[in-house]
């Protein structure tokens, strides 16, 4: 699965994009978040505070809960700040 | 094509000409032109950058067009923005609403700037004297936004 | 002048130009362009006329930039109004507002253009296949104007 | 004084313009609109329906109460139709 970062929380987590395979037990954003934690702090510690992060499975916005079977592609962002 | 992302300047009166061009049909058109200004929260800004996520974005774009046709009897619909690195005075975004009546024409315009400010993924980085920030999402635009749920 | 009543044909993408050019300090502009439709009411439309009020009418005009001045920020406000007689995608109204924000800049232009409607003394004259006749006045339009009153 | 007439009023009345010496019972634009009618069958008709016709003095919309002292010229129209 392709994660991609934009904004702040690219400059913070340090890359713009990665490949990663999920573990079985991440099946939801939500889990995701946890478990890309553990693998960069400075995105753990954005995700800490509420609303900061927000999310996209395949280019839609999703919430924690939504479930990442079949997803190619996952997104985090701070709120968007465009027009 | 009605929505278009841009990575060099435009001219949204160019633009505009061309959308009213030859129509006889439409009675009135509202339009709506972001610009870069030189000053936000007391700073000097020397440059702005957007930074996008394509495919994302023309996805979100084309869904709040939508959205917006189906609200409003519309003629015809434009939205342009622009990405990367901007100078002051320069164009961001231009939304423009053709209709056969003025009301539907001004509140679909205002719907479309409200909706692409909280629905499509663009974000905004400053340059000012002090070094490069990136500018913060506004609670405000999220009630502007959410007048228009239901 | 940020008020003008005009006799012959103007182009508002140009005026919007214009009114644009060379400004940083701005960050929204809203415009709003009425044409000449070629239809009403079921009717073909071959052409209207615009009568008015010499006088009184750049009097209300200027009251009512002056009201929409007082009510929000603006960095500048542009109104054309054509009159005589103009052709079906002729335009024959242009507002345009600059503001730093957007709101500001949507409802000064939506203000505008609703108390011009009822409270500038411009009448209109259709010619139709069938004749000449002149446009009644709309009690939407009054309701529109209204919800500015206070 | 000076009367003016627009749009369909004027063609109505079956004339732009006139000057009129005002007798002194004539007072205000309500008084106005009964001597002018007095004149013009078709301008009394008009005046006959409600709203149809509006007035200004001097350039400002005016009601029928409003006093005609002082003033150079009065205008009578239908609603207003522009934008």
């Amino acid at each position: 699965m392709r994660i991609r970062y934009f904004a702040w929380l690219r400059q913070r987590v340090g890359c713009s994009e990665e490949e990663v395979e999920l573990p079985a037990e991440v099946r939801t954003v939500g889990d995701l978040k946890r478990w890309l934690g553990s693998r960069h702090p400075r995105f753990a510690e954005a995700c800490a505070a509420i609303g900061v992060v927000k999310a996209a499975v395949d280019h839609e916005f999703a919430d924690d809960d939504r479930p990442l079977a079949g997803a190619r592609e996952v997104a985090f962002f701070p709120p968007v700040t465009g027009g | 094509m009605t929505v278009r992302v841009v990575e060099t300047p435009f001219d949204p009166s160019a633009e505009l000409a061309a959308f009213c061009r030859g129509r006889t049909d439409v009675g009135a058109i509202a339009s709506f032109i972001g610009l870069v200004r030189d000053e936000h929260g007391g700073e000097r800004i020397l440059a702005m950058t957007l930074e996008h996520y394509p495919g994302m974005t023309e996805r979100q774009l084309a869904r709040i067009e939508a959205e917006a046709r189906a609200r409003w009897p519309l003629f015809d619909v434009l939205v342009i923005h622009r990405v990367g690195r901007m100078l002051p005075g320069e164009p961001i975004v231009l939304v423009a609403t053709a209709s056969a009546h003025r009301a539907a024409a001004l509140e679909a315009c205002a719907f479309l700037i409200d909706w692409l400010k909280t629905k499509a993924p663009f974000w905004k980085l400053e340059e000012t004297p002090a070094g490069a920030r990136w500018v913060e999402a506004r609670a405000s635009d999220e009630e502007a936004a959410a007048r228009w749920e239901r």
